[in-house]
């Protein structure tokens, strides 16, 4: 089950024949250029946007977004800043998914049902979190309260989720299915294809969702790579945010980074 | 140690998901990345399985008693108790284990479950280093390799901890800040490294990690009600301890949990009161009492001199003990720790560690005014040669 | 401990003049100025009545037990035993006494003499500290005011112990020079002010000291016996000490004077090996073997890594063993040392004090080709804390 | 029984009143100056010179007479010099009394046959030593052997000495008794005066043996009022070694130390 009508129309669409999905930290490095970057991304053929919203002690976190996610902290974005992000980003685009992605702890103290009942208002297609497996009471409440509001559940998978666990949470997901590639954190291994498309094709006995892979894509070439795996579409983050860390100065950052971007949708298309 | 579960027994431990209490009141959980949730629930059968296991429950004894030097002594502090005036003071000599802590029963029992789990390394956090170099010492003993996390700010108050676990063949990986953050970088290196085994020092974190810790070192007060039976021929009327992730308290108090009549008090320090000043929230793997932004995206910066207990959370057995008003829980300053620690090496001949001095600051409150036969245990949870340096810089050795 | 003596026994103790053997042969005796000697003969008195004194052995056990952490565990070095392949080689773990070595001991019983005594302030002597900070602690304990004498040589070796002492409440003065230094030093102090009590820290100096630090130590071979019997069913075939002075190893030995099939080796440091290398002299109170100037002018300076056996002279009753061929004693290089601190510190988890690493040292060298049933103990007599600095700087921390 | 021939007529005489005894180290700076000192110190007027040899693990010395002990023993001057020094200085003087002073260590050494026979043969009045107490068996040795040869055995007493140790050490003595006026090693504290003349009057219970009072005599005057306790001779030994010690560079030493040895044998004459 899909649920977010938009996030269906994206994956049933014919082009691109891979989706693009870009994970960037909200309000980083500045609400204002997340805007302006988010946008661009979109301009450049993003299908769907993940943005992340900032906690001190994530722990799936690779330096490169840590470093990010501090400044967010300490420039004190939060979790409500974030959504504002994302409603102007609906008043830019109506097309464009929008998940927001990080951990419990931001949603639980919100606390969930503000959440649902904010994201709602700012139609957001999808919610992940990190740190919530189905073990976790607040998942289970999060969960329930998406489902109502036709709110998509992305859930995660990972290269040492045993077969049956694997079906529990294809079933318990909705929206896609986040395949992570390696164990381990954003941005510091590269990836071994064999293994991604044993995994997707796991990944496809279990379920029709679609499938979207993430963790360690760095270059087009390696998006492409991923791509013929099998997969619906192929999630970048820590390359872009690495490049906005690299590139604060630049005053034509969100122009520059749209480039980069349009490399990856191109070769996806 | 029976595995039995009684009924309405506090000591049944959490249940599968992890929690102790029910509803909106439960309290732990797994609250982790999908990549460590199988290797964590497969940690949860493999301890589940071990302690059902005799030959591996008598190992561990074995080695507690012979490596370890379990029971540690359950010390009559009469000096301290005289200059009080009033409860008869005990101390539960912790600090006489080898390597000088509490934490190396907890590392000795992890270690053989690593063994028996086949794990090929070990990673740790550590605060005040206690639990570093006990891990190290233990690794070393049972050849596991092991790689350690540290806060720079730990580093440089408690080195000797350091040049000890690296001469057991440890590694050391520094971060920035104290034991939060190492605690939240060892969980990627994990995660990065899901087959090598994290033994985590404290009650804390994602289950099955609070259980396994608790079952540990429960130990401890198993050998206070023995001893204090045996010396005074009833239980103790209270018992205190000290809290950073909570593992020597709740060590101390799970064997009295369903003796209603003993009071059980837990001290934290002064800026990481989780259980006097936090409010519940999510993080590091666990629901509990934490000291943490309103709307949840910061855990604190706390700045309690005792790197062990300068932790912006706590266990959340201990939050649920709180909850249910169980146990109490107070704190105390890094002045009044000092102080304490003046007077117990001035008083007992014991040079301790700061961290279980926030204890026994409580202790000499409390015992104030109280009737000659009641008793107080305290746990003396570490030795203090790793806390000389600093104490030296804040006090002088000559405390003029 | 039964006082009454055996005929033809070598534990029976010196004779009233302090001598051990007769004629030329006799090893120890008073040789101090005039204004000490009805102090020492006092000091005899009052020990051989406080022996007697059922309540006073009472107390000083009572103490061993609830203080010290006694008996210190037998400990079945596993791993190192396996890695040299011979001889079952045990430890007796007098490193996890409080305070961290065998010294302690020693200081509870002559601090408990002295307030027999009614002393009201306790002077020591110290080479690696363990000495004063024992004293320290225990002097606290029983609120007698200490003041330590030690060299500067050994002051930057061993600082942590400095530190720990001045927290009991100790007071310091430093002399140019090591142990032997410290040692005259402190004899002119007491000189100086003859109706404090001198704590001697060593089996060495004039008489009383070798007898009474040997009877508080002795404890220590007895509790071998004991547990070598319930763990192997006999005695040990060899048991290995350090020696500075000689008091753990006087403490292990002398319970198994009289048993002649238990091989008994003492291991001093390669300059300071009065026993291997000395001569018969004169110096600090005492006859006995040292490493000497031809013509008895000068004690050498002898410049061993560990201070605790950096001393060019031994106890009296260890050159009487020797000369009868009791005792077999030889000595480890600085080298040997610091490489067999590695090896136990990987092997089986412990870090020791550089002193004992000196026994461990011929250990291994003995133990190879062994029956795997010929069983060697070896005096662990004390934790490495105090030698962290030391070691770091001679082979790093990671040893590589 | 005094023994020696020589000492017997030095207290005997009736001038002066009370003996002037002076400690030297022996060696001290140098073997030329040290015997030109003891010269110098005879030709004050000085009835007997105690001769000092040096052990590094010297137990009685205060930090002056250390000092120039652990001189003397770096400049690798032993006993054998000592006792040269000995002879020359009876070569100058047949009157004055010489007596060897030091440890145990030493004349064990030596060893004590070799020691004897060396001494006679130059002519020393009397040894003292230290840490010899008559309880250790080189003691006993020496002692004899002393006696044997009709040299004096000065022992020591102290303010802790019991009574009945007292007339022990006062039946075993020859030459004098050493009077020590108060329980330390040299040079460090201050005469207390009625303790002294109590202690002198003890002795003189228990022997006919002159009596000579030593350690922390600095000034004549305080040599008079020791005088005044009923001794025999008053010893004088830190202070002439802090001269000597604060005075190496003079050309004069000799002289200009004499002249404060003669302000004692004057004041006691
Ligand atoms: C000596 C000592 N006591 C107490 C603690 C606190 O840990 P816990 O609360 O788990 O007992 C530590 C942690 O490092 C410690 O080293
Ligand atoms: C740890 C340790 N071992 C051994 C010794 C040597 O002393 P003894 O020969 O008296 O046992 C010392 C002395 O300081 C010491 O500290």
């Amino acid at each position: 089950m899909i649920l977010s009508e938009r996030l269906k129309k994206i994956f049933s669409a014919q082009k691109p024949k891979t989706k693009f999905v870009a994970y960037f930290v909200g309000c980083h490095p500045t609400y204002e250029k997340s805007l302006d970057i988010i946008k661009a991304s979109i301009d450049n053929g993003t299908s769907i946007v993940e943005i992340g919203y900032s906690t001190s002690e994530a722990s799936a976190e690779g330096p490169i977004i840590k470093a990010a996610q501090d400044r967010v902290i300490a420039n004190k974005s939060s979790l409500k800043d974030v959504i504002n992000l994302a409603k102007e980003v609906r008043d830019y685009n109506k097309d464009v998914g929008i998940i927001l992605m990080g951990y419990i702890s931001n949603l639980f103290m919100f606390p969930i049902p503000n959440f649902i009942e904010e994201i709602k208002k700012v139609d957001i297609d999808g919610v992940l979190v990190v740190d919530a497996p189905h073990e976790l009471k607040e998942e289970n409440t999060l969960r329930e309260n998406l489902k109502k509001n036709d709110i998509a559940f992305i859930k995660l998978v990972a290269p040492t989720t045993p077969n049956e666990r694997l079906k529990k949470i294809c079933d318990m997901g909705s929206g896609y299915i986040y395949c992570l590639n390696y164990s381990g954190t954003t941005g510091v291994k590269s990836v071994d294809l064999s293994q991604v498309k044993k995994m997707v094709e796991k990944i496809k006995n279990y379920t029709n969702l679609p499938v979207c892979s993430g963790f360690g894509v760095k270059t087009p070439q390696n998006a492409k790579e991923i791509a013929s795996t099998g997969v619906e579409g192929v999630i970048v983050g820590t390359a872009f945010v690495d490049y906005i860390e690299k590139n604060l100065d630049d005053t034509n950052l969100s122009k520059n980074l749209g480039k980069n971007i349009k490399e990856f949708t191109n070769i996806l298309n | 140690m029976s595995t039995e579960k009684i009924k309405n027994s506090l000591k049944n431990g959490p249940d599968e998901l992890g929690y102790y209490g029910e509803g909106e009141k439960a309290r732990g959980g797994f609250a982790s990345g999908e990549t460590l949730m199988p290797i964590l629930k497969n940690l949860q059968d493999a301890f589940e399985d071990a302690i059902k296991d005799k030959s591996f429950i008598d190992k561990f004894h074995y080695y507690c008693k012979h490596w370890i030097n379990r029971p540690s002594p359950l010390y009559f502090a009469e000096n301290l108790t005289k200059k009080i005036g009033g409860a008869k003071i005990y101390f539960k000599s912790e600090h006489l284990n080898h390597t000088g802590s509490h934490k190396v029963t907890n590392c000795l029992f992890q270690t053989l479950l690593a063994l028996r789990m086949n794990k090929k390394r070990v990673l740790v956090e550590s605060g005040a280093g206690a639990h570093f170099s006990a891990a190290a010492a233990t690794c070393s003993k049972f050849s596991l390799p092991i790689l350690g996390v540290m806060g720079n700010t730990d580093i440089r108050k408690v080195n000797s901890n350091i040049i000890k676990a690296k001469h057991y063949g440890a590694k050391l990986e520094a971060v920035d800040g104290s034991l939060k953050e190492a605690i939240t970088h060892v969980l990627k290196m994990w995660t990065n490294d899901p087959d090598s085994y994290y033994l985590c020092g404290s009650a804390v974190a994602t289950a099955p990690f609070p259980r396994i810790v608790q079952y540990a070192q429960s130990i401890i007060g198993k050998e206070i009600r023995e001893q204090c039976l045996k010396h005074e021929n009833k239980l103790p009327n209270e018992i205190h301890a000290c809290l950073g992730g909570g593992s020597n308290s709740i060590g101390a108090f799970h064997e009295f949990l369903d003796d209603k009549e003993v009071k059980l008090v837990g001290v934290e320090g002064k800026t990481s009161a989780a259980l006097s000043k936090g409010t519940i929230g999510i993080m590091q793997g666990m629901k509990t009492y934490m000291i943490q932004s309103k709307d949840g995206s910061v855990a604190e910066q706390t700045k309690d001199l005792p790197s062990g207990i300068n932790y912006f959370s706590v266990g959340p057995q201990h939050s649920y003990l709180k909850d249910i008003g169980r146990a109490e829980y107070t704190f105390a300053t890094d002045d009044e720790i000092l102080d304490t620690y003046k007077l117990v090496a001035r008083t007992e001949g014991i040079c301790s560690a700061l961290e279980p001095m926030a204890a026994v600051c409580e202790t000499i409150k409390r015992a104030k005014g109280k009737p000659k036969d009641y008793i107080i245990v305290t746990s003396l949870c570490g030795r203090g040669e790793k806390d000389l340096d600093v104490i030296e810089k804040l006090r002088g050795s000559d405390f003029e």
